[in-house]
């Protein structure tokens, strides 16, 4: 179980002598992933999903805030005992190519961790090798034909199953992925998708899925929870299929209503919302941060919502005035 | 503005702060510099037939422009003469401030290696484009090649070689000098006429020895433009290739305007080998001289002035930067 | 004062033109900037041109007292060598048209007091120090020697006096100088403190910057740039009529290669003495109108050894290097024409030789190569020979380090022939350089060295020839006339010799001899200078190398009338030579 | 599962030969590149064997002082009568074996600083980094200049340890900016979320991704070594080593009059040759290696 | 003066690569039809060659690249694969506009927009230069931007989406009538995407063009294209109008992919990825379907014979199974 209350980032941007530029990437992200469970992150660009994923993943700091690692708060640990409970939390990286060393064979990148778990666990060589075929095998690779290749000799999709696989080899309680499909050919993103979902089931590992792509958040179960993140603040938070099925907050309309329509197998949802275009620079701070481009807005988004719960809408949200629309297209055969 | 504003201010608390640190630096390593100017002195006299007694007594009064006081008192007399462009009286130089036998060397140092070095930036930028252009034929090959070389080869390799073949094998230009003592120094055509005549070999070898360094970095800025998007897009967009190759020219220089302030910072300190061989009376040679003859204050002052001057330089390129590229100007911080 | 310049007439080019084009050897770099000042080392003011001596020193091989006039006219010296009379020249003036006057000849040796000149000494006891200076007229001055510790050289001390002009210079001394200069004779702290106070004023006197030139010489200073220098006639000359030139361009050099090519493409009237390679030379030769003077240069090269270290504290080890070291390729290859090779090792330039010695010269053992005779010294001295190679008497290797300054190109070729011939002879050998001169000095001075490059045969005073040898360096100091010995290794004994040799079956000192020469006459200092050149002979402190030789280049293209071969004008400057008027336009 | 390790090491091996192929290739596309490669192979064995070939002492004729070239003297005499060639040889251990010392100690220093102060970032990294502009703000040579009136140069080994604590400016800002990048690069940060040590993530994520551009480094620092201690050297401002490129320099200009007369260029000109020979062959070579390690090329 | 939304014939087109095993063709004997006035759209994975196939539109394909054979004919212009210098560049911005693939960085990082505006006149003898900044003006107007102030602009100063309207801008205001818009959404957010969709399709409604868009996103063409085409390893596969090829395709290639998609709703259980990997220029098989190591339909003649394209009504599909079956 992993939990964060209240995570707070605010990245300075180096400066000089008279002021530095602060970026506030989370501000105050409550959000709670059971063992085996899954969550997926979305919004758009620069909202913090990244941000959040790597603080989860122990790699980055946070300001404020607690995370909660199976009931143990992180802040209060030092450095070095932290980190046997972060390797627990492994991150799978957006651009799968960056994530291996190009210099290093698939075996010499599966080795290096196996070799320090066999140390630690008191395991043989032979152990190594067995686990790492085992690995690969997992993520359904082929070790014969693998194990000797450098990274630039394999598919984006291969080597995206190399990251997993080498995430494998410390037996995580969790996977972090981060984006990890968007850099993958189209015919072979779901072949992915069904892999994070096919661990879950078989090894019981948790996902945490942080996309800006709706649509592939619903594969990695039907039990996953969506959170709806907004220039660092989460603004709705619900099952996938209710959030996809009736977003009540307005940016989450307009997201879903973003998303392209495949004329010929879809028709279009009846209630579209396009947020009112505004520039990014000069953004207000205070009240709502929706606000401004929000085409429902009224006069209590002076004020900044919290995440809550009210009546009649299964999910938590962040807005005064929430409503269900239906946005999404529909299946030609649905109707 | 204010971006620039605050940039000053940092470059200069630092450049100060350099200043102070490499003063410092180069008054201890100076102070302990072993051998004896006036012991040097001395011998020199009786080399050239003075009766030890006579040059004896003749370096003593030497011992009055060597400072005086323990090493922290100098230190201090030193750092505070600092701040009033004080550097100390020379010993090879008596009487005359180390801060004006500097002023006389810099003149000679700054003006050949300022034609210089615009010299070989012009034609190095050019030649660098047509590398970058040809750059898959045999003329960039050549070019690439014998720039790298030029590069590479250190400047005495090529002042000896000019030096060689200027004044040895076919003798046409002077070896040494400022300008004939004969022409009234001013503006008038026989003295600027010697002038240019004596500056002629130290100019060309230092354009010749940096302009290898051009025709590379712009060679490389203008590949890495040409591969630049906005590149192809204008060309897609039918732009005009006179238009398109001020883009290009544009864009590459950028960076390499930077390079020239800062290779700017090399004016008093970047022409040792070639004062040395050419015999031109630049602070290089000064700097070389001062070592060879032991003369703590001018040494140490030399040092510094070259030092300063490449700090300045810095700080130059870094506002230049900033003024002519809008991105920095906007604030958006360069990616370094 | 000063026209204006001929423009046209740069360059050098035609037949008899009036710009004199030389070089001052002496002094590297020309600093622009720097005063008129014939005390300030850097000062651009050149020696014979714009800046006067009383009279000028000629180039005499045994007589340090023969004079050309300058400033002085004529002088008297009292025949026990205690004063000394001069005459200034009658119708000399400044080139501002003021009279040169004993007044300015007084504020002068005021001036080399500060300056520390030899005559001039304020240390109590120095040997010929001046007692007394007497401005006798307008045009004569008169000056006396302490007689407690005479000098041989007192005249040459007195005659080879700068002169400032009075009316310019005045202000640098203080009016009560005379007074305080009386104070600083004595004994104790006041005496102490006018010293100070006198030394003090050197400093202030070698910034003076004159407004402008003003110069009792042939020329006067026109402008200077880093490169050159240039100079016009002086009309108040007092030889004014005889001086052929109407310019003179002094030309900067920083190196010798410089000077070569200079010499070579036939710019230079005139240039000093000047090192340069046999195929340099004979471009020099071939260039047309190109003369070149040689003469003696009373400087010698010796091989000195620190006596303190083994095996150099045994003189047959010495003497046996004596035998390996072919002197005349050493010379051959290191300064082939600006030495020529030590016929003997006594101590003494071999011109100046053959007249202190006369016919003893040639019993002095020579010392000419020979392997068979260096085996036999080797072999006396103990060391072993094994597989062809010298070892030392307890068998342990043995290598002659050399050392020399880095940048004497010509020690260290020397050097580098030296260390070729001993390791074909089996001495194993090899060269190290130090940074530079200064540091030479003081690691040579401090005993570092085994072996090293020492000047020698500092003509033409008996005294100076051999302090070199049994002077400070190897433990003797004269204070006040009285001589005193250190041990080695102290007090600058870095040779570290026997502080009594056996000659002739006597036993005598030679510091306490040298001490002696300081005061003696000519004819009382030959067999002296005859005891010590065996003892240096014989007991080797040095191996004399080569002797200097003069060479001076002119070029008569456009000037004649330079001094002959081995003309006892050839240290002076040409400066000299033109206000003497022997400098004539050629035709 | 030996099976998979034999399997492993064959294609390693395999891999290693089409490596090999390919710098074949590279080499092959611009003969000058062969070329570089040898010459400077040559000057490894001149180096290393050279002096082997010569008396320690060279012998002197000095009947023929500064003798032009011939087929015997290729390279004329000096003025001690010494085959100037043969000076080149036996003065280039010196010359590169100092040089070699500079290049490791820069690159092992300029490695060792920019690593840590490009992974540990923070504090450190401002520190070292303030440390280094202030170091590649000092102009080199004119510091030389000065240092060399204090630092008494023994020996090659000593030259070279002294210009490779000054030389280490450049490759520390170099490395630190690539490790800065490779940072970036998600393989570090997985290695750290694996919890490889640094150890590990240094020595076997880091450096081998940067030993082609570290090898590069080295070779320049090998020619910049030798530029500089031969510069002193012919400066004057060294003390005075038998045998030394930069020393024939300083003798054939100031003492043999090259720049004056033609009887000494020969001299002069044999160790510029050599200079600009080294130059030429490393130029060509990493020329060459820009292209092998470059990672666009290397993939085929 | 250019005509009203010409057509456009691409006929047997083939553009090679120079590579170090020789030229390998990245686009290979394409025929396609772009009619006056529709949107077509180009799908295809990463490498499938549309770059490569919209360059050759311009006759721009960038060296080592060369057109090796076919032709494609503009209206008003004729055979662009023949045009040369001048023509050619004139042709270039003022009958055909492209919108760069990488908008995000098309344009000069040391300029205003309007200058590069101003430029663009120079460049085609436009004579009212203030005439061509209103119409800059108004398009960026029309897309929802100030236009004086983006015209102020520096690229820096402008996000993601801006750049890429002022991209479509510069396509459009010398009036062409035939633009090429490569990827014009790659690297945008959702929101933004959506907007500039909005707008391609206003635009070119509005000013009668003929539009080629090319992506890599089905959802894209989907949303705007009225016709598709599929392209995979270098080859057109299939194409038709927009929703019969998405409705009922035809292709193995095309209804793998489009079975590939993940859904927003609808059972998810029906998606499956596509076995195997896309190729590249240098695993391209040279005889023989593309797509057969993939294919499950693959039959011995696949592995000798290119498929040829063959017309089924509004269709044209290049796979012998489809041929079989057909006439089965
Ligand atoms: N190291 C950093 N230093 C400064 N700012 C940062 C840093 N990392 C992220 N940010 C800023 O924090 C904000 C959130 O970034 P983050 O990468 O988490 O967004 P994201 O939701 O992952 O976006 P994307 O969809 O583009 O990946 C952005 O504005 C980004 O610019
Ligand atoms: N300059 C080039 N040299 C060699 N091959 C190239 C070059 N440019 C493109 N290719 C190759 O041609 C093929 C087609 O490239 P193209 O850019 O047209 O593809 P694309 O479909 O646009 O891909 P993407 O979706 O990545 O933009 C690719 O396999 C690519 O590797
Ligand atoms: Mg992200
Ligand atoms: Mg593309």
């Amino acid at each position: 179980m992993i939990t964060g209350e209240g995570i707070v980032k605010t990245f300075k941007q180096r400066g000089n002598v008279l002021g530095a530029r602060e970026v506030r990437a989370l501000r105050g992200v409550d959000f709670a992933i059971p063992k085996g469970g899954a969550a997926s992150f979305i919004g758009e660009s620069g909202c913090g999903k990244t941000t959040l994923g790597r603080i989860i993943a122990g790699l980055e700091t946070y300001d404020a805030g607690e995370l909660t690692v199976d009931g143990l708060a992180m802040s209060a640990l030092k450095p070095k005992q932290r980190q046997p409970h972060f390797r627990k939390i492994q991150l799978i990286h957006q651009d799968p190519y960056s994530a291996l060393n190009p210099t290093r064979t698939i075996h010499q990148t599966l080795n290096a961790p196996l070799t320090l778990r066999a140390k630690q666990t008191g395991r043989s060589k032979a152990w190594i090798e067995e686990r790492a075929a085992e690995v690969l095998s997992l993520v359904g690779l082929d070790p014969g034909s693998v194990l000797a290749r450098y990274p630039h000799q394999l598919s984006g999709g291969m080597r995206q199953r190399v990251v997993i696989a080498r995430a494998l080899t410390v037996d995580p309680e969790m996977l972090v992925a981060d984006e990890a499909v968007s850099m993958i050919d189209v015919s072979l993103r779901l072949g992915i998708l069904a892999l994070l979902k096919d661990l879950r089931e078989r090894l019981g590992v948790a996902v945490l899925f942080i996309t800006h792509d709706v649509a592939t958040s619903r594969y990695i179960g039907d039990d996953g929870e969506l959170y709806v993140i907004y220039r660092g603040q989460v603004v709705e938070r619900g099952p996938v299929d209710t959030v996809i099925a009736d977003p009540v907050h307005p940016y989450t309309q307009s997201l879903l209503s973003a998303i392209p329509v495949l004329h010929g197998l879809e028709r279009p949802g009846e209630q579209p919302v396009a947020p009112v275009e505004s520039m990014e620079d000069g953004q207000d701070e205070s009240g709502c941060l929706f606000a401004p481009r929000c085409p429902f807005r009224g006069e209590r988004c002076g004020e900044r919502p919290l995440l809550q719960v009210t009546e009649g809408i299964a999910q938590e949200h962040a807005c005064f005035y929430p409503e269900r629309r239906s946005v999404v297209a529909r299946p030609m055969s649905e109707v | 503005m204010t971006v620039i504003a605050r940039r000053l201010a940092g470059h200069l608390a630092r450049g100060i702060v350099m200043v102070l640190v490499v003063a410092t630096i180069s008054f201890f390593i100076v102070r302990n510099i072993p051998g004896d100017p006036v012991a040097a002195r001395y011998q020199k006299l009786l080399e050239q037939g003075m009766s030890p007694e006579a040059a004896e007594r003749a370096t003593a009064v030497m011992y009055g422009f060597l400072p005086k006081g323990t090493l922290w008192e100098q230190y201090a007399d030193y750092m505070t003469g600092l701040f009033r462009f004080d550097l100390g009286v020379s010993v090879t130089h008596p009487g005359s401030p180390v801060t004006s036998v500097l002023g006389e060397a810099a003149k000679w140092t700054v003006l050949p290696v300022l034609a210089g070095t615009l010299l070989s930036f012009l034609v190095g930028v050019i030649m660098g484009v047509y590398a970058a252009i040809k750059r898959s034929g045999k003329l960039g090959d050549f070019l690439a090649i014998s720039g790298s070389l030029l590069h590479g080869v250190p400047q005495y390799v090529l002042a000896l070689l000019m030096g060689a073949i200027f004044t040895t094998l076919i003798p046409v230009l002077p070896q040494g000098g400022t300008a004939d003592i004969l022409f009234e120094p001013g503006f008038n055509a026989g003295y600027i006429g010697s002038l240019i005549e004596h500056a002629t070999l130290p100019v060309v070898t230092y354009a010749l020895a940096s302009y290898g360094g051009w025709i590379l970095a712009m060679k490389s800025s203008v590949v890495t433009v040409l591969g630049d998007d906005f590149i192809l897009a204008a060309e897609l967009r039918g732009m005009k290739r006179t238009i398109i190759f001020r883009y290009v020219a544009r864009n590459a220089i950028l960076p390499l305007f930077t390079i020239l302030a800062l290779s700017l910072g090399l004016l008093f300190g970047g022409a040792i080998f070639i004062e040395k061989i050419f015999n031109y009376p630049g602070l290089g040679f000064l700097l070389i001289d001062s070592v060879v003859n032991r003369d703590y204050a001018l040494m140490g002052g030399a040092f510094l002035l070259i030092t300063a001057a490449i700090i300045v330089a810095n700080i130059l390129a870094d506002l230049f930067y900033t003024v002519i590229d809008p991105r920095v100007r906007s604030g958006e911080e360069a990616s370094a | 004062g000063g026209g204006t310049t001929n423009q046209s007439s740069s360059g050098g080019g035609g037949g008899g033109g009036g710009l004199f084009t030389t070089i001052d050897v002496n002094r590297p770099g020309i600093d622009a900037s720097a005063p008129a000042n014939p005390y300030n080392p850097k000062g651009n003011s050149f020696l014979g041109y714009n800046a006067m001596k009383l009279a000028w020193v000629k180039n005499h091989l045994t007589d340090p007292n023969q004079f050309y006039p300058g400033i002085a006219e004529s002088w008297e010296l009292a025949p026990d060598n205690s004063a000394i009379t001069i005459k200034l020249q009658p119708n000399n003036k400044w080139s501002d048209g003021k009279p040169v006057t004993a007044e300015d000849v007084k504020l002068s040796i005021g001036i080399a007091y500060t300056q520390g000149s030899t005559a001039f000494a304020l240390t109590p006891g120095a040997a010929g120090a001046a007692a007394e200076v007497e401005v006798v007229d307008d045009k004569t001055v008169k000056v006396t020697q302490d007689m407690t510790n005479p000098s041989s050289k007192f005249a040459r001390g007195v005659l080879d006096t700068f002169v400032a002009p009075a009316h310019i210079w005045g202000s640098v001394l203080p009016t009560d100088f005379w007074d305080k200069l009386k104070a600083s004779r004595g004994e104790g702290a006041d005496a102490e403190k006018a010293r100070e106070e006198i030394t003090a004023l050197g400093e202030k006197i070698i910034t003076f910057a004159p407004e402008k030139d003003v110069s009792a010489g042939p020329f006067i200073l026109e402008r200077a740039n880093p490169g050159e220098a240039l100079l016009v006639k002086n009309k108040n000359f007092y030889n004014a009529a005889s001086v052929a030139p109407d310019q003179v361009k002094f030309l900067n050099y920083t190196g010798n290669e410089q000077i070569w090519n200079y010499l070579i493409s036939g710019k230079l009237d005139h240039a000093g003495f000047t090192a340069a390679p046999a195929d340099v030379m004979n471009r020099i030769k071939q260039a047309p109108g190109t003369n070149i003077i040689k003469g003696y240069s009373p400087v010698a090269v010796g091989m000195a050894f620190n006596q303190t270290k083994k095996p150099y504290d045994n003189v047959h080890v010495r003497r046996g290097l004596a035998y390996l070291i072919d002197r005349a390729e050493v010379t051959k290859v290191a300064s082939p024409e600006g030495g020529t090779p030590a016929v003997t090792t006594s101590g003494i330039h071999q011109k100046a030789a053959q007249e202190w010695l006369g016919a003893e010269l040639n019993n002095l053992e020579p010392y000419n190569a020979d392997p068979a005779k260096a085996e036999e010294e080797f072999k006396a001295a103990g060391l072993q020979k094994k597989d062809g190679k010298w070892a030392l008497a307890d068998g342990s290797p043995w290598k002659v380090t050399m050392t020399a300054p880095s940048g004497f190109s010509d020690w260290i070729s020397a050097q580098e022939n030296i260390k070729g011939q001993l390791v074909e002879a089996g001495v194993d050998a090899e060269v190290v350089t130090v940074a530079d001169y200064p540091l030479y000095l003081e690691e040579i001075a401090a005993g570092k060295y085994d072996v090293g490059f020492w000047l020698i045969a500092l003509g033409p005073a008996p005294y100076d020839i051999y302090q070199r040898l049994y002077g400070a360096s190897n433990g003797w100091t004269n204070v006040a006339g009285k001589i005193k010995h250190a041990a080695p290794g102290k007090s600058g004994n870095w040779m570290g010799g026997a502080e009594k040799v056996e000659v002739d079956g006597t036993e005598i000192n030679p510091g306490e001899l040298t001490g002696k020469l300081n005061s003696v006459s000519a004819e009382e200092a030959k067999p002296i200078m005859l005891q010590l050149a065996k003892a240096a002979n014989q007991d080797l402190p040095v191996i004399q190398l080569w002797d200097y030789v003069n060479t001076q280049f002119t070029n008569t293209s456009r000037f004649t009338g330079f001094p002959e071969q081995d003309s006892d004008l050839l240290r002076l400057p040409a400066g000299v030579w033109i206000q003497l008027g022997m400098v004539k336009k050629s035709s | 599962m030996s099976s998979a390790i034999l399997e492993t090491t064959s294609t390693a091996a395999t891999m290693r030969r089409n490596f090999w192929r390919g710098v074949w290739r590279v080499m092959k596309r611009k003969p000058s590149r062969l070329v570089g490669a040898v010459i400077v192979l040559g000057f490894a064995f001149m180096g290393v064997f050279g002096p082997m070939f010569y008396p320690d002492v060279l012998p002197r004729d000095t009947s023929r002082l500064y003798a032009p070239m011939s087929a015997e003297h290729w390279f004329g005499t000096d003025g001690q009568g010494r085959d100037v060639l043969a000076q080149v040889i036996t003065g280039s251990r010196y010359v590169l074996l100092s040089a070699l010392v500079t290049a490791v100690i820069t690159v092992v220093l300029g490695t060792a600083i920019g690593l840590f102060s490009g992974f540990k970032r923070g504090r450190w990294d401002t520190v070292l980094m303030r440390l280094t502009d202030m170091k590649l703000t000092i102009p080199g040579l004119p510091l030389l200049l000065v240092l060399s009136t204090v630092w008494s140069f023994g020996s090659a080994i000593e030259m070279g340890l002294l210009l490779g604590l000054l030389g280490w400016g450049g490759v520390a800002r170099a490395v630190r900016s690539q490790t800065l990048s490779l940072r970036e690069r998600g393989f570090i940060e997985a290695a750290r979320g694996l919890g490889l040590s640094t150890t590990h993530i240094v020595g076997k994520e880091l450096l081998p991704s940067m030993a082609p551009y570290i090898a590069m480094n080295m070779l320049i620092a090998v020619t910049g070594a030798v530029y500089a201690q031969v510069g002193l050297f012919f400066l004057g401002v060294l003390p005075y080593e038998a045998d030394n490129w930069g020393v024939m320099l300083n003798l054939s200009v100031f003492g043999g009059g090259a720049l004056t007369t033609t009887a000494a260029l020969p001299y002069m000109l044999a160790p510029l040759l050599a200079i600009l020979l080294l130059t030429l062959g490393i130029v060509l070579v990493v020329d060459a290696m820009d292209e092998i390690f470059n990672p666009r090329l290397r993939e085929e | 003066m250019p005509g009203q939304a010409p057509g456009v014939r691409i006929d047997g087109l083939t553009v090679v690569y120079k590579t170090p095993a020789g030229e390998l063709p990245a686009v290979r004997d394409v025929s396609l039809r772009l009619e006056p006035g529709t949107i077509t759209g180009i799908v295809g994975e990463s490498g499938s060659g549309k770059s490569t196939l919209a360059l050759s539109l311009l006759n721009a394909v960038q060296p080592p690249g060369r057109i090796a054979a076919g032709s494609v004919d503009i209206d008003g212009l004729g055979d662009v694969v023949g045009l040369r210098g001048e023509e050619l560049r004139k042709a270039r911005g003022r009958h055909v506009g492209y919108v760069f693939q990488a908008a995000q960085n098309s344009l000069n990082p040391l300029k205003t927009v309007g200058k590069q505006v101003l430029d663009l006149g120079r460049s085609h003898g436009v004579e009212d230069l203030r005439g061509l900044v209103r119409d800059a003006k108004e398009l960026l107007g029309r897309m929802g931007l100030d236009g004086a102030r983006v015209l102020d602009s520096h690229q820096h100063e402008l996000s993601g989406g801006m750049r890429q309207r002022v991209g479509i801008m510069l396509a459009l205001v010398l009036n062409a009538h035939l633009v090429v818009l490569d990827e014009p959404t790659t690297a945008l957010d959702m929101i933004t995407q959506a907007n500039i969709l909005k707008i391609v399709r206003e635009v070119h409604a509005e000013r009668g063009l003929t539009t080629l868009v090319i992506t890599h996103d089905i959802g894209v063409v989907a949303e705007v294209a009225d016709r598709l085409a599929v392209m995979y390893g270098g080859r057109l596969v299939e194409q038709g109008p927009t929703r019969q090829v998405l409705g009922d395709p035809r292709h193995p290639y095309t209804k793998g992919l489009i079975r590939a998609i993940p859904r927003l709703t609808g059972d998810i259980s029906e998606a499956r990825a596509l076995p195997g990997r896309p190729p590249t220029l240098a695993t391209v098989p040279e005889r023989g379907c593309v797509f057969r190591d993939r294919c499950e339909l693959r039959m011995d003649v696949c592995e000798t014979d290119d498929p040829a394209a063959t017309a089924h009504g509004d269709r044209i599909v290049a796979c012998h199974a489809v041929k079989v079956r057909e006439h089965a």
